[in-house]
C-alpha cells in the first residue's frame, strides 16, 4: 500500500506474531543452553553461543520454508504467512551472530586478517571430508543477509516484486548451503546419527511439502478449456462462484478471477501488485477485491486500488450466457473499468 | 503469485528433491574414520599380588600392594574421573610433614589411567606413611593420605 | 471452509477456525522446538576437561628450553634414588601464536639467550590430560627473571624406534584449554590458523577407550615443520616417523612429508589393521 | 591470497561509497524515487541503509531517471 512507509507496521496481529517469534526463540535458547550445562559443566561461553544460535536459526529457516507450501495447501496456515519477514530477519539476526562469533572465534587474533582467513584456511574444494564448508555458511548468510536487508515494502515497490521475489527465491539456495555447510561441517565431528536423521528429516519434510503444493497448482495451470466463440472461452456455471469470493481460472499463460460481487460477475488478473499473491483466493471485503496475503484491495469493477492507494491490476470481459459464464483472456491495461456481468 | 514463479518453484524442488538427499548421503558417507591404536606404554611394572592397605576418593582409588613375602612394596594409583590439575605429583614423608620439599618423590600421576610406583623402604619405626597429592605449578596440596606403616609388618 | 471466514493480517483478529488453527500449530511448534532443542543439547560430545586460566596469572621457574619446543622445565623433586623429576611446560603465545616470537622479544629485551636458563615466567596456564602448557604474552611481562649462568641439564632421552601412527595434527593451545572442542572438523580453520602462526603442533592419538597419546612433531633434523603440516591439521592422518622420548614429551621425527598420509575418507574404508602398530618401545642409551 | 585480498577490498569500497550515496538519499533522493516516502519516518529512513549500501547504483540510477522526467 503507498501510504507513507514506517520503519516497521506493526499491527495487532504482528505484534502477536512477533511475541511469538520472540517466546519460541527464547525457549529454545533457555533450553539448549540449560540442558547442554546440566549434563557438560564443562562447556564454555563460546561453544554455547555458536551452537545455540546456530540450531536455532536452522530450526528457524526450516520453519520459514513450510509457510509457503503449507499456505497453499491449506488457507488456514495464512496467519503464518503475513508476517514472515519479521521470522526471516529474526533467523538473520541469529545466524548472523552465529557466524561473526565463528568468525571471530576461529580467525581472529591470527597472522591474517579474519575474512581473508576464512578463504585461505582451509583450500582443500576437492576433498568432501576436508571441504571447507565455512564458505559455504558464509555465502548462505550473504544471501539472507540481502532478503534481510530488502524485507521492507519499499524494496518489494522499487525493485519491482518480480526482481524482489527473484531474490528471495535464492532462499532456496541459500537453504541446500546451510544444509550441506552442517554436514560437510559439525557433523564431521559430532557424528551421532540423532544429528544426520534430523537434518534428513527436515529436507525431506521440505521437499514433499514443496512438491505437493507445487503439483496442486500444476493441476490449476492444466485446466483446458474447449468451447470458444469470439475471442470468448466458457469456463465455468454461475453456481459454482460463491458470494464475495471468485474462482480462478488458467488461460493462455494468465490467471484470471472471477468475482462474484453484488449479483455481479467481474474479472481481474489474479496476481496482487505488492507480493504476486493469488487475488482469486481473497473475498470482497467493504466492495473491494481484499489479497489474502497481505490485504491489498482493489474495486472489483476496475482493478484500482482504493485512493490514496496506486495499484492497480488488468481487467477482463465476462459475460453470462444461459447460467453459462465465458471469459475473455485479452486483458485490458491495468485499471480499465469493465461494467461486469449482471447475474439475472 | 506469477506463473513463471510457479514454474520456477516446482523446477527448484524438483531438483532439491534430488540433490538434498544425494548431497546429506555423500556428506554423511565422507566422515573419516579415525581407527584407534594400541598406546606408547612404558614399560609396565609387574602388580605385585597382594592389597595391603587401601583407600578410596570419590575420584582415584590408592592401594598399597606388597608380595606374599612382605619383601617388595607398590603404590597403585587408579584414576576413577579425569583429574583437571596442571601438575599432580605424589610424595611420600612422615606423618606431620606438609611440605613437599621435604618429602621424597614417588612419582607422577596424569589425568587418566592406572599406575604403579615401587616404594622405597621407610624405617620400623616410624608411626605412619603419608602421602600428599601435590600441584606444584599452583604450589598447592591437593589431597594427603595416611597409611599405617607397611613396613612394621602385619600386626 | 466457510464462506464468511476470510483471514486478512491488519483485521484486529483472526476468524475463529483460523485462531483456532494457528493455535494448534503453535502448540506442535513449541513441541518441535522443546523437542529439538533437547535432543541436540543432549546429543553433542562430551565437553573436554581442558582448563584455561583466564585472566589468572601464574609464575613458573623452571629452565627455558628452545628444544624440542620453546617450553620450561620444571623439577618437581627428587625420588628415593636422589634422581630428579621435571615436567616440560611448553610455551604458547598470545592468540593464534607460538611463543617464538615473544621469546625473541625478551631475549633483545635482556639482550642474552634464554636458552637453558634458570627463568621465572608469569602467564596463563592451560592444561588437560596431563598436559600443562603457558601463554606468555607481551602485555602480561611475562619474565620475571633470568639467572646470569646457564644450566646444564641433560633430558631423560630414550631412542623408542620408528612408529608407524594414526592420529591427528593438533594445535595444542586450544585442544590443551582453550577451546571445546579445540580438535575435528569445525575447530579446523582455527587449527591452521595456530598451527602457521607458530604454535608446536601436537600429534594426537586415542585407542578405544578413549585414552590418548600426544607427541610433538618436527622434521628429520629436529626443526619445525609447521608449514607442511597446516594443510593436514584435524583430520585423520598416518605417520611414519622416529619416535624419542625427552623427559615426558615424546617427539616424532618425521624424514619428509611423504610419510604423512591422509587416511580420512568414506567411513566404510577402514585401515587395515596393519597399519596400525605402535613401535614397542625400547631404551637406548639415555644421552644425546 | 591475494586475489581474495582484492575481492574484498573491493566489495569494502562500493559498499562504503554506497554508505557515502545513502546520506544524500535519505534526505532528498528517496522522496524523489518513491512517493511513500514523503513524510516518512526516520526510523524507516534508517532502517532501509544497509540495503541503499548495496543497492545504490541502482537507486542513483532511478533518482536520475525521475529528476530527469520532472523537468522535461
Amino acid at each position: 500500500m503507498s501510504a507513507s512507509y514506517a520503519a516497521v507496521g506493526w499491527n495487532k496481529q504482528k505484534k502477536i506474531y512477533d511475541w511469538l517469534i520472540a517466546c519460541l526463540c527464547f525457549i529454545y535458547l533457555l533450553l539448549f543452553i540449560s540442558v547442554t550445562l546440566i549434563i557438560n559443566e564443562q562447556a564454555t561461553f563460546e561453544t554455547l553461543l555458536i551452537r545455540s544460535t546456530s540450531t536455532l536459526a536452522v530450526l528457524l529457516l526450516h520453519i520459514i520454508l513450510a509457510i509457503g507450501p503449507l499456505c497453499r495447501l491449506n488457507k488456514k496456515f495464512l496467519p503464518l504467512l503475513y508476517n514472515r519477514r519479521h521470522l526471516g530477519v529474526t533467523m538473520f539476526t541469529f545466524a548472523l551472530v552465529h557466524g561473526s562469533f565463528s568468525l571471530f572465534q576461529f580467525h581472529a587474533l591470527s597472522n591474517t586478517n579474519p575474512i581473508i582467513s576464512l578463504f585461505t584456511s582451509n583450500t582443500n574444494f576437492g576433498s568432501l571430508a576436508a571441504f571447507p564448508f565455512q564458505v559455504l555458511g558464509l555465502f548462505a548468510l550473504i544471501i539472507f543477509f540481502l532478503m534481510a536487508i530488502t524485507s521492507h515494502d519499499f524494496w518489494l515497490h522499487n525493485l519491482s516484486p518480480k526482481v524482489w521475489k527473484t531474490l528471495h527465491m535464492f532462499v532456496y539456495l541459500a537453504y541446500i548451503l546451510v544444509v550441506m555447510h552442517v554436514m560437510l561441517g559439525v557433523i564431521q565431528y559430532e557424528n551421532d546419527p540423532v544429528f544426520v536423521i534430523m537434518i534428513f528429516a527436515g529436507a525431506i519434510t521440505l521437499v514433499i511439502l514443496h512438491l505437493l503444493a507445487g503439483s496442486k497448482e500444476r493441476k490449476l495451470d492444466n485446466m483446458k478449456f474447449a468451447l470458444q466463440r469470439e475471442g470468448f472461452v466458457y469456463v465455468c456455471p454461475v453456481a459454482e462462484i460463491e458470494d464475495s469470493r471468485a474462482k480462478i481460472f488458467y488461460i493462455d499463460k494468465e490467471r484470471i478471477a472471477v468475482y462474484r460481487h453484488n449479483n455481479k460477475l467481474y474479472a481481474i488478473h489474479n496476481v496482487c501488485k505488492h507480493q504476486g499473491g493469488p487475488l482469486g483466493e481473497g473475498k470482497i471485503l467493504d466492495g473491494c477485491i481484499t489479497c489474502p496475503w497481505h490485504g491489498y484491495q482493489y474495486l472489483p469493477h476496475n482493478g484500482q486500488s482504493p485512493p490514496p492507494f496506486k495499484e492497480k491490476v488488468s481487467t477482463y470481459d465476462v459475460k453470462i450466457i444461459d447460467g453459462k459464464v465465458w471469459l475473455n483472456p485479452a486483458p485490458f491495461a491495468e485499471g480499465t473499468e469493465r461494467p461486469g456481468a449482471e447475474i439475472k | 503469485m506469477m506463473r513463471s514463479l510457479r514454474k520456477r518453484h516446482l523446477q527448484i524442488w524438483s531438483a532439491w528433491a534430488l540433490l538434498l538427499p544425494a548431497g546429506i548421503t555423500l556428506a554423511w558417507l565422507a566422515i573419516p574414520y579415525q581407527q584407534p591404536v594400541k598406546l606408547l606404554q612404558t614399560p609396565a611394572q609387574e602388580l605385585l599380588p597382594a592389597i595391603i592397605q587401601t583407600k578410596e576418593h570419590d575420584d582415584y582409588t590408592l592401594n598399597i600392594r606388597s608380595d606374599h613375602s612382605h619383601t617388595v612394596w607398590q603404590l597403585e594409583w587408579k584414576n576413577k574421573t579425569t583429574l583437571n590439575y596442571p601438575s599432580a605429583v605424589i610424595y611420600k614423608t612422615t606423618v606431620h610433614n606438609n611440605d613437599p620439599e621435604k618429602a621424597e618423590l614417588v612419582g607422577r600421576i596424569e589425568a587418566r589411567g592406572d599406575y604403579i610406583f615401587e616404594l622405597s623402604p621407610v624405617p620400623h619405626n616410624q608411626a605412619g606413611l603419608k602421602f600428599i597429592l601435590y600441584d606444584f605449578i599452583h604450589e598447592a596440596v591437593i589431597d594427603t593420605f595416611i597409611f599405617k606403616n607397611p613396613f612394621r609388618g602385619p600386626e | 471452509m466457510d464462506n464468511k471466514e476470510f483471514y486478512i493480517g491488519w483485521m484486529p483478529a483472526a476468524p475463529a477456525s483460523f485462531a483456532k488453527h494457528i493455535r494448534k500449530v503453535i502448540l506442535i511448534l513449541t513441541a518441535l522446538i522443546i523437542t529439538a532443542g533437547i535432543l541436540l543439547a543432549v546429543q553433542q560430545k562430551k565437553f573436554s576437561t581442558a582448563s584455561f586460566e583466564f585472566g589468572q596469572l601464574t609464575e613458573i621457574t623452571g629452565v627455558y628450553q628452545q628444544f624440542p619446543v620453546p617450553s620450561i622445565k620444571v623439577m618437581t623433586g627428587r625420588d628415593a634414588y636422589g634422581h630428579f623429576s621435571y615436567i616440560t611446560v611448553p610455551l604458547v603465545g598470545y592468540g593464534k601464536f607460538g611463543a617464538e616470537s615473544t621469546i625473541v622479544e625478551l631475549e633483545k629485551e635482556k639482550n642474552t639467550s634464554l636458552d637453558k636458563k634458570l627463568v621465572t615466567f608469569r602467564g596463563t596456564l592451560l592444561y588437560s590430560d596431563g598436559k600443562t602448557l603457558l601463554q606468555i604474552d607481551n602485555t602480561d611481562k611475562p619474565l620475571m627473571q633470568v639467572s646470569e649462568t646457564t644450566e646444564n641439564i641433560l633430558p631423560m632421552v630414550k631412542e623408542i624406534g620408528t612408529v608407524q601412527l594414526t592420529g591427528e595434527v593438533l594445535d595444542p593451545k586450544c585442544y590443551f584449554g582453550v577451546m571445546k572442542p579445540g580438535q575435528g572438523k569445525p575447530h579446523r580453520d582455527c587449527a591452521v590458523r595456530c598451527i602457521a602462526g607458530g604454535m608446536s603442533p601436537v600429534f594426537y592419538v586415542r585407542n578405544e577407550k578413549g585414552e590418548a597419546n600426544y607427541y610433538l612433531i618436527l622434521d628429520a633434523n629436529g626443526k619445525k615443520m609447521n608449514e607442511q603440516l597446516k594443510d593436514i591439521v584435524a583430520e585423520p592422518i598416518s605417520l611414519q616417523a622416529r619416535a624419542v622420548q625427552y623427559d615426558d614429551w615424546v617427539v616424532l621425527y618425521v624424514d619428509s612429508p611423504d610419510k604423512i598420509k591422509r587416511t580420512g575418507g568414506f567411513s566404510w574404508f577402514k585401515i587395515k589393521d596393519g597399519d596400525t602398530y605402535c613401535g614397542s618401545p625400547h631404551i637406548v642409551n639415555g644421552s644425546n | 591470497m591475494i586475489f581474495v585480498t582484492i575481492i574484498l577490498i573491493i566489495v569494502a569500497l562500493y559498499l562504503l561509497a554506497g554508505l557515502v550515496f545513502a546520506i544524500p538519499f535519505m534526505i532528498k533522493g528517496v522522496t524523489v524515487i518513491d512517493e511513500g516516502a514523503h513524510g516518512s519516518s526516520w526510523g524507516f529512513r534508517i532502517i532501509i541503509i544497509p540495503g541503499v549500501m548495496v543497492f545504490w547504483p541502482f537507486l542513483l540510477n532511478k533518482w536520475l531517471y525521475a529528476s530527469k522526467m520532472k523537468r522535461s
